[in-house]
């Protein structure tokens, strides 16, 4: 799995991309969140609030309730902000 | 129906994307557009723009599929800068061109509305030494909820 | 608020349009412009706009004051070329310029609704040796209710 | 009274622009409709039909029951069609 980070969410972390080998426990989005969490440090800090948070699950929107795969993209990133 | 979606730092040429797009198909009467401006109010010094590769074109492109659904149109062109820009600067256009301009104007701002909340871009703002990350706004939620 | 309101021959930069109206404030975050072209269809030569001079600039004046008193607006322009033009060509700009994408879309198109049922310009096509004066459309009409 | 016309109205009629001595029975804009009617030839044709034609007092839109003064500036021309 390819975790990927967009605007404050990846200033916190402190990384861009990482890739994450899923435990088998890990099988949608709010549990990789809840996984996350319990790493502590930025990813703490981030994950605390998931409802400040939005996830995309290769590359489309994804409540976190989204079942997840091995080899998904997941991003995660605050509301988005353009136009 | 031919869209343009382009992603880009550098600025645009109004006269050269308005031309693109009409020189394209002889039926066109109308060209709604819409500029975005960064606004220099509340001590703004620079707005930097982040977005998702890949995703972003993405969502783009099903925001023009689902535009091209509800309304005759006859192109589309979306312009979204990214990186770092100054007060005054312009950050986004959206064109769309029909044979009349209800059709052009609705799908204008339906698409505004869409990017606004679809569409993986994310502002920052220097005010001074201060920087802050744009909240998004409750209007903008509720402006893509009319076309629901 | 500035107003530009233009009547004329020649053909318009956009460019340089929506630079002199973003120039001016540093508010401005979205300017909706409406661009009509002249349709090449139905065989279509030559499209020649005639105008009641005094009158045009005095409707047209009228229609901005009220688009002003709708919306919180910060600049407006607005140009009708006359003459004979080509299928292909810009026949019309209104540009509004306003702090907020509603207000800037909102403008934009009562400006155009009400330039198309109150402003003295008259079209006639030639279409090879024939000529017609254009009639007015229903659905023109039609768009200028929405605002009463 | 200063009479302009425009599009078809202009070409039917011959002239753009001319003066009027308005005489004391015309007193609307549908009097001087009536007026001009009985000139004949292009005028005749193009005030048979008023439904087809609007007016403009003092570069106004006027309906056909505006009153009219011996300095008005009044205008025929068909719906407009510009934008």
């Amino acid at each position: 799995m390819t975790l990927v980070y967009f605007a404050w969410v990846r200033q916190k972390i402190g990384i861009a991309q990482e890739t994450f080998p899923a435990p088998p426990n890990v099988k949608t989005v709010q549990d990789l969140i809840d996984h996350l969490q319990r790493r502590g440090g930025g990813y703490a800090d981030v994950f605390a609030d998931p409802a400040r948070l939005r996830a995309a699950v290769n590359q489309e929107h994804a409540p976190f309730d989204t079942a997840l795969s091995p080899d998904d993209e997941v991003a995660f990133f605050p509301p988005v902000t353009g136009g | 129906m031919i869209a343009h979606i382009r992603i880009q730092q550098e600025d645009f040429d109004l006269n050269d994307e308005i031309e693109a797009l009409t020189g394209e198909t002889s039926g066109i009467g109308a060209v709604a557009n819409f500029v975005g401006v960064v606004r220099g109010d509340d001590g703004l010094t620079a707005l930097t723009v982040e977005h998702y590769p890949g995703m972003t074109e993405r969502q783009i492109g099903s925001c023009v599929e689902e535009a091209r659904g509800r309304w005759p149109l006859l192109g589309i062109t979306i312009i979204h800068r990214i990186g770092t820009l100054q007060p005054g600067a312009r950050i986004v256009l959206v064109a769309v061109a029909a044979a009349h301009r209800g059709a052009a104007f609705s799908a204008c701002e339906f698409l505004m509305d869409y990017l606004k909340t679809r569409a993986p871009f994310w502002k920052r703002e220097d005010c001074g030494d201060e920087v802050r990350w744009v909240e998004p706004r409750v209007s903008d939620a509720d402006a893509a909820k009319r076309w629901a």
